[in-house]
C-alpha cells in the first residue's frame, strides 16, 4: 500500500482481467453479483475446478448486492436456516484475511425489537432455539436497550419498546467489497469474469444442460449456475423450469452523514423499521418490499413514508436528519420465504435464488454451499433442506410463518 | 460591508439588519440574506472543513447545488448539514461550522491532509487488516467511524409538518422565465394547474443573473410582477413558492416539500414543513441548468467560486464578494458577469479564457477593451495556492508562457447543464450534445415537457418559439414574447474537464468532488484497477455520492474518464440521480402520521368502563383489550391473573370479548360455500346449533378458528380471532368471488355492529337468569353449542352457549350502542355472586388448562389439524375444503410431526417458560437436537403447578413418556409428556 | 347530533345515522323489494345515490347498496325492515346502525383539509355530487357521500375516536 | 405509486388496493385426482413472467371487489384491467416492451427501467 501511496498511485494493477468468452467451461455461473462470484470463487479454491466463468449482464455487485442494507446475523428460527446462516456468520467473521480485502465486516451487534406480546413470545423462542444451536443470542431488557441505544424512545410510543433480542456477532459489511473481493480472487484463479454479457437462454438436450445463449454468443458447459436473483425464473423458463418465484420492489434509503450516533444495528419488524449507520456517518435504513411483481427496481413512496414515520417515532433526535438517497431493487422471494440452493431436472443445472430481503448476509455461506452443490452434483448436509423438492412435499423452511422477522 | 452602488434587483432589505451568531461571533446581515450572502457581506469565507483530508472551505455556490457550505443550525436543534448558501438567517440565529475541532481556524483533523497520499480510492478495502484480525474490530474501525459524518446529531425533535396531496392536470416545476412564460400562456385554460418554485421570489434567471435587459419593453423586474399578478388572478393556476420538487415518480407522481418558516425560527404550535403529493396528469419542467466547476490544482481553496454564483450574489443578494475577482471560464456563460460586476463600477482582475480568440464573442471582446481588462485567451489556469484562502494564481497563456496573479477571489465556469435530476428521476433517457458537451433529455418516459435550459435549449431569445410549439397539446395562448439581452450569447463551450498541475507532486490535489475530498488522482487510480464503468467508479471513489450529489461536477468526471479511456462520454456512462434531489427532512415525510398518530387505537363499545375500572392494556393488533384488572397498585399482574383465573373456576366472570371478528353469511349456496371455506362440514348441523370449526390455508396449515353458527342452511354467523378477523373476510371474498363466482352466497362483517361479552363460570347460568329473567337457560332448553335470539329493551341480541374457559358459559352478542347497559347489568347482578371482569391473560391461562389452542401462539403456519390432534373437525365425507389436499402430501401424511401436547414439570416446584425447547438429553450439549418447544405455559391455581403445551417431533406417540425443558438460563428441567388437556377432561363442566 | 370542530372555514359534526348495508343480485326482484319497503328506487350505476326525505341509497359496487337513514326511525321498524329483506333468500341485510360513525363536513375549507388526509381526487371532474366512494382517510376505510353543500364520511365506530382526532387536528394543522 | 382503474369504482391510488398475483390460475377441483406435483404448482408456483403480466388485484380499501389487470413488469405500465369475470385479453393484443430478458439499458444506473 505505502508503496504505492508514494509513488502516486500509479501502479495499481487492474483488479480482474476483462476477458473474451471462451465457447466451452466446465462451469459457467449466471450473475455476477455476490453470490455468483463467491460460488466461482468457492468452486475454484475448494473443488479445484479451473476452467469457470461468471457471465453478468451489467456490472458486478450492481444488483441486489449493491442495493442493501447489509445487515448479517444468523439468529434464525429453525434449524435448517440458523445453520446455513451460521455457516455464513462464520466464513464472514474470516472473510477479509481469507481474500486478503478487507470486506470491513463490522461486528456492531443486531438487535430485533419487541413490542408487543406476541412479539415477546416469537423473540424468546427464537433465542431458546438459537442457543441451543450454539448461536449467539440473547434477550434484552428495555433497560439494556436504552443503554446500547440511549436515542431510542422506547415508552412514549403507539408500541412500546417491550424488548428485543440481540445477536452479538452480527453487524454491517461492506457491500461492494465483498463483490470486489470475490471477484479480485477468482480472476486470480484463472475465472474468467465477463461484464456486459448476458444470459438469454439456457439451453439443454434431453434432460442435460448444454450451455448458455448470451448476448456474446452461445456457450457450452458442463455445468450451469443460475445465481440472478429475481431473473432466475425468467432464465429458468428457457430450460422449461418454472420456479416458485416471485420479484418484487423493495427499497431503501440513506441520510444525510452525522457524527456516530447509533452503534449497532436495529430492527424492528413490526414497525419497518431497520437501521444502522454506516462507517461515511449515514445512516442506512431498510424499507419494506411492495406488494407487486415488478422488474423496475422501484418503488412507490408509501413504502418509504412507511419507514420514516416509525424512524422518527422510535428515534425523536431523527425529526431533524434528512434523507439523502433512496434507491430500489428487486427481491425474489420464495413461498416460504427461505431460499432453493438446489439441483434441478435437468442434469446438470442449479439454482441459487430466492433469497428474499436477507440475501446479502447469506453471501459466503450460500456461495459456498452451492459452490459444493455444484461440484458434487449433490447438496451439501447445510442446503439439503432447501431444495425445489420441498415445495412438492411440503416440508416448507417456513420463515414468515413462525419467526416473523424480516431479514 | 461591501455596499453597492445600485441594489435595485435585490430581494435583500437593507433597511432591516439582523445579527446572528457564526461560531459563536455575531454577524450582521439584512432581512432576506442567506446565511452565505451574509457571511459574504463580512468577507468571511471560510465556513467548513472537507470530508476526508478537513481541507479548508469555502463557500463554492449560491444556491442548493453547494458542495461546501454545510453548517449546523444550532437555533433549530441543531439541524445539521444545512446549506449556508439557501437558508435564509433571522434574528438570534446560531450557526455553527462543521466537521472541524477544535475550531474553523486551527483543525486537528487537517493532520489527515500529511497522510493524503495513503486516503486514496479504496484506502479502506486494502488496509487495516493486519496485524491481527482483532485490529480492525479492536482499533482501526472505531477510528474509521469516529472520523466519520459531516455535522453532530440532531437534538432530539418533534416535528410539526403536515402532507397535502394534490389532484391537477399541469404541474410546472420551476418558475422562471420559462415557467411564468408556460403559466402565462396556460392561464383561464381549462387544465387545473400547478406553479412550484423553490424560491420565495420568482423569476429565477432574471433575478440571478444581469443577462436579459428587457421583456415586451419592460424591465425585466417589471414585467416579472405583472406576469405574476396576472398567473395569481388566475382561476386555474396555484402557485406553491419555497417549495422544492425532490422526487419524480411513476404515473407523474411528484414529491414537493414546502418550508413553512423562510427567514423565522421554526415555531413549536405551527406548521413548519408541508409535504406536498401531487398526482399530474402532465409535468412541464421549467427547473432550468446547474453550472460546472473546473478541475486544477486546489481548485478546492476559500475564495474560489462559481462564476454565475458570484453573479447571482450580485444580482439576488446585492453583494459583492469580491471587488476584483479573476474569471475563469470555458465558455459564454459568464460573459454577463463581467457585464454585471463593471456595472457595479468595479472590474475583474483579469479574464482567463481556455476558448481561443475567434470563438470568444464579438460583443466579449468589445466590453472587455472598453473597460481594458487584462485578457488571455486560449489560456489556462494550471493551479492556485494559498493558505485559509487563494493568494495566487497561476496561468499558462496560449503560447505556454507561465505567469502568476495575485487575487484572493476566482470565479470558474466549467460550462452548464440542463438540471436533468428530476427528469431521469422520471425514468426519461438522456442524450450526450457533443456541440454543449452535456447530457440533455431526449425521451421522456412519461408525460414530461422540458423547456428553456432544462431542455437544453440554451438560447433565451428563443424561449417562447419553444413553448408555443411544446405546450400546442394544451392549446395554450400563443406567445410573443421581445427579450433583449444585455450580452450577446448564443452558448458556446470548449472542451475543458481538467487542468494538469504545472508541478504535480503526491501531496498536490485537484479535486473532483468537493465535499467527498475525491481527486481526479483517484480517478485516475481507480481506471486502473479496472473500473472502467460510471456507476463502479462511483462507488469505489465516492465521487458525487454526498449531499450533493455531484450536481456540479458529476459530469467533469465523466468527461475525465471518457478522456482517460479514449471513449466517448456516453459510452462512459450517463448521470442518473436517485431521489431525492436535494436531502429531503425525515420530518416532512412522516408528517402527522407519527407520534400521537402513527396508528390507530381500535376500542371496545365499553373501553371507558375498562379504563375506570383499572385495567391494564394489550395491544392487539390496533385494538386495545384488558390484559388484566389488578384490584390496587400493588398487585401484581402474575397475582392478578391468579386470582381471576380462580374466581372464574369457583364463581364467575365475564371477558369483553368484543374485538372477535364476526361476519354474517347467507344464499342461497351458504352452505356448501361454508363446507368449502372450513374444515368442519356444516350438512347435518341443525339450524341454532353452533360447532367450532378451523379455517386451513390451502398449504393444509390452520389459519384460523372460530365458532359457526347456522341460524338456516342459507344464513350462518361466523367468528374469528381477533387478529384474524379481516384475513377471514377478505379470504371469504376471495373466494367467493374468484374461485365459485357461481355459488350465491353474500358476507358483511358484524366485528363492529355487535359488542360480545363471554361470561363463565359455576355461577354463571344463576345471573343469566337474574339479567334476562325471560330466558330459560336451563340445559334443556338451552344446551350447550346452542344459540337463541331474544329482544332485550329496543334491540336483539343473539345469546350463545359456549365456552372458551371450560366453564359452563354463554356468549353475548348486543348491538355496540347497548353494550355499556348489558354489561352493567351483568356486574350489578353478578356481584352478589362473585362475578368479576377478568383480561386476556386470564383467559389465556384456563383455555390452555383446558386444551384449546390460540392460533398464532400454539400454531404458527406450520401445523395441520392433525397435528393439534383436531381430525374431529374434519368433514370426512367432503370432497373438498381449502387446504384438503394439502393434508395427504408426503411431509403431512408423516406421523412422526410436531404434534400438540401437554407438558408438565416432574419436579412440581419447576416453572415451565413458554418459548422454550424439548430436549431428550438432561444436559446441553450445542448444537442440540430439539424436539420442538413450549407454545403455552402457566403457573395453574388450579392445579397448583406450572403446565404447558408445546409441540414436539412425534408428540403423540410420545404422551406418557418423559423428556426434559431447556431453561433461559441453559440449564434443563425434566418433564412429563401427557395428552394437553389439564382440566374437566370429560367436559361435565361445560354442559352442567 | 355533536359539534366535533368549527374553525378555519370547516364544520364538522357527528350524526346518529342508522344504517343498513343491502347485498344483492340488483335483479328486477331486489328492486321491485327495495322500492316497496322505502319507495327508492335502487341506483343502477356503482357509486351513485337517490335520496328522499327519510334516507339516502348508495350503490357500492355491483353487488352492495348502503341504506342510510337521515331521519331517525324506531329499532323494532329497522329490525322489521332487515327481517323482510332476509326473506328473499338472494339478499343479505345487515343492521350497520351501531358498526358505523357518521360525521358531516361543510365549509370552503372542507376538501382542501380533507386532502391533507387522503390522496383522493375531489374535483367535481372526477367526484361529482351526489355520488358516493369509499376509499382511505388518514389511512383508514372511509366512506364519502358528496352532496351539493356538505360531505358525508362514515367509518367503522371502533376507529371513531382516532378519526375524529384526526379531523380535529387536520382542521388546526 | 401506480393508478389503477377499478373495474366498478374507477382511477384511484395504488394504496386503496391490495396485489393478489398471478391471474387465471384455476384452483382444482377437489374432486379430481392430482398429483403432489400438479397440486403444488397451483399452491407455490406462479409465473414470474418479465413483460406483460396477467394479475389479480382486490380494491381492499374500496369495493372489496376482485379484478383482473395486465401489467408490464418490466415498466410497471397497467395496459388493462378487467372484471374477473371478463374473458381473458389475448396477449398479441398488446405490445410487448421487453427487448431482453432483462431490458435495463447497458449503460448508466441499475436503478433504470427499459426503453419505451
Amino acid at each position: 500500500m505505502a508503496k504505492n501511496a508514494f509513488n502516486g498511485h500509479k501502479d495499481w494493477p487492474k483488479m480482474w482481467r476483462s476477458p473474451e468468452p471462451r465457447e466451452f467451461y466446465d462451469a459457467i455461473i449466471i450473475g455476477g453479483g455476490g453470490h455468483g462470484l463467491g460460488t466461482a470463487y468457492y468452486l475454484a479454491k475448494e473443488h479445484g475446478l479451473k476452467n469457470i466463468a461468471v457471465i453478468e449482464k451489467g456490472w458486478l455487485g450492481g444488483g441486489n448486492t449493491g442495493r442493501n442494507t447489509t445487515i448479517i446475523r444468523s439468529n434464525y428460527l429453525w434449524d435448517d436456516s440458523a445453520h446455513l446462516y451460521e455457516h455464513s456468520l462464520k466464513l464472514w467473521e474470516n472473510l477479509s484475511s481469507d481474500l486478503n480485502y478487507n470486506v470491513m465486516f463490522s461486528q456492531r451487534g443486531v438487535m430485533n425489537l419487541a413490542h408487543n406480546e406476541h412479539d415477546i413470545k416469537e423473540i424468546k423462542r427464537r433465542i431458546s432455539a438459537n442457543n441451543l444451536n450454539g448461536i449467539d443470542s440473547l434477550w434484552l431488557s428495555k433497560e439494556e436497550i436504552q443503554k446500547k441505544v440511549p436515542i431510542m424512545n422506547t415508552d412514549n410510543l403507539r408500541y412500546p419498546v417491550l424488548g428485543a433480542s440481540y445477536q452479538p456477532r452480527g453487524g454491517t459489511a461492506r457491500h461492494d467489497a465483498i463483490a470486489w473481493g470475490f471477484a479480485m480472487r477468482a480472476d486470480e484463479m484463472g475465472v474468467d469474469i465477463i461484464q456486459n454479457c448476458e444470459a438469454l437462454q439456457i439451453k439443454t438436450k434431453n434432460g442435460k444442460i448444454e450451455g448458455v445463449e448470451t448476448s456474446k454468443g452461445f456457450i457450452r458447459a458442463n455445468k450451469v449456475g443460475v445465481v440472478a436473483s429475481g431473473h432466475s425464473s425468467v432464465l429458468a423458463e428457457t430450460a422449461g423450469i418454472r420456479l416458485p418465484l416471485q420479484s418484487k420492489p423493495l427499497q431503501a434509503l440513506v441520510s444525510e452523514p452525522i457524527k456516530p450516533i447509533i452503534d449497532t444495528v436495529v430492527m424492528s419488524s413490526a414497525v419497518h423499521a431497520y437501521v444502522s449507520q454506516s462507517d461515511k456517518g449515514e445512516l442506512v435504513i431498510g424499507a419494506g418490499t411492495d406488494s407487486y411483481n415488478s422488474f423496475t427496481q422501484r418503488g412507490g413512496f408509501d413504502i418509504i413514508e412507511e419507514t420514516i414515520r416509525a424512524m422518527v417515532e422510535l428515534y425523536p433526535v431523527f425529526g431533524k436528519m434528512k434523507m439523502l438517497r433512496q434507491w430500489g431493487g428487486i427481491v425474489d422471494i420464495c413461498p416460504d420465504a427461505s431460499p432453493i440452493i438446489s439441483k434441478s431436472d435437468i442434469e446438470g443445472l442449479f439454482f441459487n435464488c430466492g433469497w428474499g430481503t436477507g440475501g446479502f448476509k447469506a453471501t459466503p455461506g450460500s456461495a459456498n454451499v452451492f459452490a459444493h452443490t455444484i461440484a458434487k452434483n449433490e447438496p451439501h448436509q447445510i442446503n439439503a433442506a432447501f431444495s425445489l423438492e420441498r415445495f412438492v412435499s411440503g416440508k416448507l423452511v417456513d420463515e414468515h410463518g413462525a419467526a416473523a422477522v424480516a431479514h | 460591508m461591501k455596499e453597492l452602488k445600485t441594489n435595485s434587483s435585490s430581494f435583500v432589505n437593507f433597511n432591516q439588519k439582523i445579527s446572528f451568531l457564526f461560531d459563536g461571533k455575531k454577524i450582521f446581515g439584512f432581512k432576506g440574506d442567506t446565511i452565505a450572502s451574509a457571511l459574504l457581506r463580512n468577507n468571511i469565507n471560510l465556513v467548513g472543513r472537507s470530508f476526508k483530508y478537513h481541507r479548508p472551505r469555502g463557500i463554492y455556490t449560491c444556491g442548493i447545488e453547494e458542495p461546501n457550505a454545510l453548517v449546523q443550525i444550532i437555533s433549530e436543534y441543531s439541524e445539521p448539514n444545512t446549506r449556508a448558501t439557501i437558508k435564509k438567517i433571522y434574528e438570534g440565529m446560531e450557526v455553527e461550522s462543521q466537521n472541524r475541532w477544535p475550531s474553523l481556524d486551527n483543525d486537528i483533523g487537517s493532520i489527515n491532509s500529511l497522510f493524503s497520499p495513503l486516503f486514496s480510492a479504496g484506502f479502506y478495502y486494502k488496509t487495516f487488516m493486519g496485524p491481527h484480525k482483532s485490529f480492525w474490530k479492536k482499533i482501526y474501525e472505531p477510528i474509521i467511524r469516529r472520523a466519520a459524518g459531516l455535522g453532530k446529531p440532531p437534538k432530539e425533535f418533534r416535528a410539526l409538518s403536515s402532507h397535502l396531496h394534490h389532484n391537477v392536470d399541469i404541474v410546472i416545476v420551476g418558475a422562471g422565465l420559462n415557467g411564468l412564460l408556460a403559466a402565462k400562456s396556460l392561464i383561464n385554460t381549462n387544465h387545473d394547474i400547478l406553479l412550484v418554485d423553490f424560491d420565495n421570489h420568482l423569476g429565477g434567471i432574471i433575478n440571478n443573473s444581469a443577462k436579459i435587459s428587457s421583456i415586451d419593453n419592460q424591465s425585466p423586474q417589471e414585467w416579472v410582477k405583472s406576469t405574476v399578478e396576472a398567473i395569481e388572478k388566475s382561476k386555474n393556476i396555484k402557485i406553491l413558492k419555497n417549495t422544492l420538487v425532490t422526487t419524480y415518480n411513476y404515473i407523474n407522481h411528484l414529491i414537493a416539500v414546502e418550508d413553512k418558516h423562510v427567514g423565522s425560527r421554526p415555531s413549536e404550535n405551527k406548521v413548519n414543513n408541508i409535504l406536498h403529493k401531487i398526482r399530474t396528469d402532465h409535468v412541464i419542467l421549467c427547473n432550468g441548468h446547474i453550472e460546472r466547476f473546473l478541475s486544477f490544482q486546489n481548485n478546492d481553496l476559500p475564495g474560489i467560486m462559481l462564476a454565475s454564483s458570484f453573479e447571482k450574489y450580485i444580482c439576488r443578494y446585492g453583494t459583492l464578494p469580491s471587488k476584483e475577482p479573476v474569471i475563469f471560464s470555458n465558455n459564454s456563460n459568464s460573459n454577463s458577469l463581467i457585464y454585471s460586476i463593471i456595472n457595479q463600477g468595479y472590474k475583474p482582475k483579469a479574464y482567463i479564457d481556455s476558448r481561443s480568440g475567434e470563438n470568444i464573442e464579438p460583443e466579449l471582446f468589445d466590453l472587455i477593451r472598453k473597460h481594458d481588462i487584462p485578457l488571455y485567451t486560449n489560456s489556462q489556469i494550471k493551479g492556485v495556492s494559498g493558505g485559509k484562502r487563494i493568494e495566487k494564481i497561476l496561468i499558462e497563456d496560449s503560447t505556454g508562457g507561465l505567469s502568476e496573479i495575485h487575487s484572493d477571489f476566482l470565479c470558474v465556469s466549467g460550462g452548464i447543464n440542463p438540471d436533468v435530476h428530476l427528469f431521469t428521476q422520471s425514468k426519461g433517457l438522456l442524450d450526450w450534445d457533443e456541440k454543449d458537451l452535456t447530457y440533455k433529455p431526449s425521451k421522456p418516459f412519461q408525460p414530461t415537457i422540458t423547456l428553456g435550459s432544462a431542455s437544453g435549449q440554451f438560447n433565451l431569445e428563443k424561449v417562447s418559439d419553444e413553448i408555443n410549439e411544446k405546450l400546442k397539446i394544451f392549446k395554450n395562448k400563443v406567445l410573443d414574447t421581445q427579450i433583449v439581452l444585455n450580452t450577446k450569447e448564443s452558448y458556446q463551450i470548449e472542451k475543458l474537464w481538467e487542468i494538469s498541475p504545472h508541478k504535480s507532486s503526491m501531496w498536490s490535489k485537484s479535486f473532483i468532488d468537493l465535499q467527498n475530498d475525491v481527486t481526479t488522482k483517484d480517478i485516475r487510480q481507480a481506471i486502473s484497477e479496472g473500473f472502467d464503468r460510471i456507476e463502479h467508479l462511483k462507488r469505489y471513489t465516492t465521487n458525487s455520492m454526498g449531499t450533493d450529489q455531484g450536481k456540479i461536477s458529476s459530469i467533469n468526471a465523466l468527461g475525465i474518464v471518457s478522456d482517460l479511456l479514449d471513449k466517448k462520454v456516453n459510452e462512459v456512462g450517463t448521470t442518473i440521480y436517485r431521489p431525492p434531489y436535494a436531502p429531503l427532512s425525515f420530518a416532512a415525510i412522516a408528517g402527522r402520521n407519527s407520534y400521537e398518530f402513527y396508528d390507530p387505537e381500535r376500542k371496545s363499545p365499553i373501553h371507558q368502563w375498562h379504563i375506570d375500572n383499572g385495567a391494564i392494556f394489550e395491544d392487539v393488533g390496533q385494538w386495545k383489550r384488558p390484559w388484566y384488572f389488578p384490584l390496587n397498585s400493588s398487585e401484581s399482574m402474575h397475582d392478578a391473573v391468579q386470582r381471576e383465573s380462580k374466581n372464574v373456576r369457583e364463581f364467575a366472570g365475564v371477558l369483553d370479548g368484543s374485538t372477535l371478528g364476526k361476519i354474517e353469511i347467507k344464499g342461497k349456496d351458504a352452505l356448501s360455500f361454508m363446507n368449502l371455506i372450513y374444515t368442519n362440514s356444516f350438512s347435518k348441523m341443525k339450524p341454532g346449533s353452533a360447532r367450532y370449526a378451523l379455517m386451513l390455508g390451502e398449504d393444509g396449515m390452520v389459519k384460523d378458528d372460530g365458532i359457526i353458527s347456522k341460524i338456516s342452511e342459507e344464513h350462518f354467523i361466523a367468528t374469528t380471532t381477533t387478529g384474524g378477523a379481516a384475513t377471514v373476510l377478505g379470504c371469504m371474498e376471495e373466494y367467493a368471488q374468484t374461485e365459485w363466482p357461481n355459488l350465491n352466497v353474500y358476507m358483511n362483517s358484524i366485528t363492529e355492529q355487535f359488542a360480545t361479552f363471554n361470561i363463565s363460570g359455576p355461577k354463571t347460568r344463576e345471573i343469566m337468569n337474574k339479567v334476562f329473567p325471560e330466558i330459560d337457560f336451563s340445559n334443556d332448553a338451552f344446551p350447550f353449542m346452542t344459540f337463541q335470539f331474544h329482544n332485550y329493551q329496543d334491540t336483539q341480541i343473539r345469546i350463545l352457549r359456549a365456552s372458551f374457559t371450560g366453564e359452563m358459559g354463554y356468549e353475548i352478542y348486543i348491538p355496540s350502542k347497548n353494550a355499556a347497559k348489558i354489561w352493567d347489568q351483568l356486574h350489578s347482578f353478578g356481584k352478589d355472586f362473585g362475578l368479576i371482569p377478568y383480561g386476556t391473560e386470564t383467559m389465556h391461562l384456563l383455555r390452555a388448562e383446558k386444551g384449546y389452542i390460540i392460533i398464532g401462539q400454539d400454531t404458527d403456519g406450520s401445523i395441520t389439524p392433525i397435528d393439534l390432534g383436531l381430525n374431529w373437525t374434519i368433514g370426512k365425507t367432503k370432497q373438498d375444503f381449502l387446504g384438503k389436499r394439502s393434508l395427504t402430501r408426503t411431509d403431512t401424511i408423516r406421523t412422526d410431526r410436531k404434534q400438540l401436547v401437554g407438558i408438565t414439570p416432574s419436579n412440581k416446584e419447576d416453572q415451565l417458560t413458554e418459548g422454550q425447547h424439548i430436549i431428550l438429553n438432561q444436559t446441553i450439549k450445542t448444537p442440540t437436537p430439539m424436539l420442538g418447544h413450549i407454545t403455552s405455559s402457566y403457573q395453574s391455581p388450579t392445579l397448583g403447578h406450572s403446565f404447558g403445551l408445546a409441540v414436539i417431533k412425534d408428540g403423540h406417540s410420545l404422551i406418557g413418556t418423559k423428556a426434559f425443558a431447556s431453561t433461559p438460563d441453559q440449564k434443563t428441567i425434566p418433564i412429563e409428556i401427557v395428552k394437553p388437556v389439564f382440566y374437566d377432561e370429560e367436559n361435565k363442566r361445560l354442559v352442567s | 347530533m355533536r359539534e366535533v370542530i368549527r374553525s378555519n372555514e370547516v364544520e364538522i359534526k357527528i350524526l346518529p345515522y342508522q344504517q343498513i348495508i343491502i347485498r344483492g343480485n340488483g335483479n328486477s326482484e331486489f328492486n321491485n323489494t327495495l322500492n316497496k319497503l322505502f319507495k327508492l328506487l335502487p341506483p343502477t350505476d356503482n357509486l351513485r345515490i337517490v335520496s328522499n326525505e327519510e334516507m339516502v341509497l348508495s350503490k357500492l359496487s355491483f353487488d352492495q347498496w348502503n341504506l342510510i337513514f337521515i331521519k331517525e326511525i324506531k329499532e323494532e321498524k329497522l329490525q322489521i325492515f332487515i327481517e323482510k329483506l332476509n326473506k328473499i333468500s338472494g339478499i343479505l341485510a345487515t343492521n350497520f346502525s351501531d358498526a358505523q360513525i357518521f360525521f358531516q363536513i361543510k365549509g370552503q375549507n372542507t376538501y382542501p383539509t380533507l386532502n391533507k388526509l387522503t390522496h383522493f381526487d375531489f374535483r367535481e371532474k372526477s367526484f361529482k355530487p351526489l355520488s358516493a366512494a369509499q376509499t382511505l382517510l388518514a389511512r383508514i376505510d372511509c366512506t364519502f357521500i358528496k352532496f351539493d353543500d356538505s360531505i358525508l364520511v362514515s367509518c367503522n365506530r371502533s376507529f371513531g375516536d382516532y378519526l375524529e382526532d384526526r379531523l380535529i387536528d387536520a382542521v388546526n394543522f | 405509486m401506480l393508478i389503477i382503474e377499478c373495474p366498478y369504482c374507477g382511477r384511484r391510488d395504488q394504496s386503496e388496493f391490495s396485489n393478489g398475483g398471478e391471474a387465471h390460475v384455476k384452483r382444482p377441483d377437489g374432486s379430481s385426482e392430482i398429483s403432489d406435483r400438479e397440486w403444488s404448482e397451483y399452491v407455490f408456483v406462479r409465473s414470474n413472467t418479465k413483460g406483460i403480466f396477467y394479475e389479480r388485484w382486490v380494491h381492499s380499501h374500496g369495493c372489496r371487489k376482485w379484478f383482473n389487470c395486465v401489467r408490464d413488469t418490466s415498466t410497471d405500465e397497467i395496459l388493462k384491467t378487467y372484471r374477473i369475470d371478463d374473458t381473458r385479453p389475448k396477449l398479441k393484443d398488446f405490445k410487448n416492451l421487453v427487448d431482453t430478458p432483462s431490458g435495463e439499458p447497458e449503460l448508466g444506473s441499475g436503478n433504470f427501467t427499459v426503453k419505451k
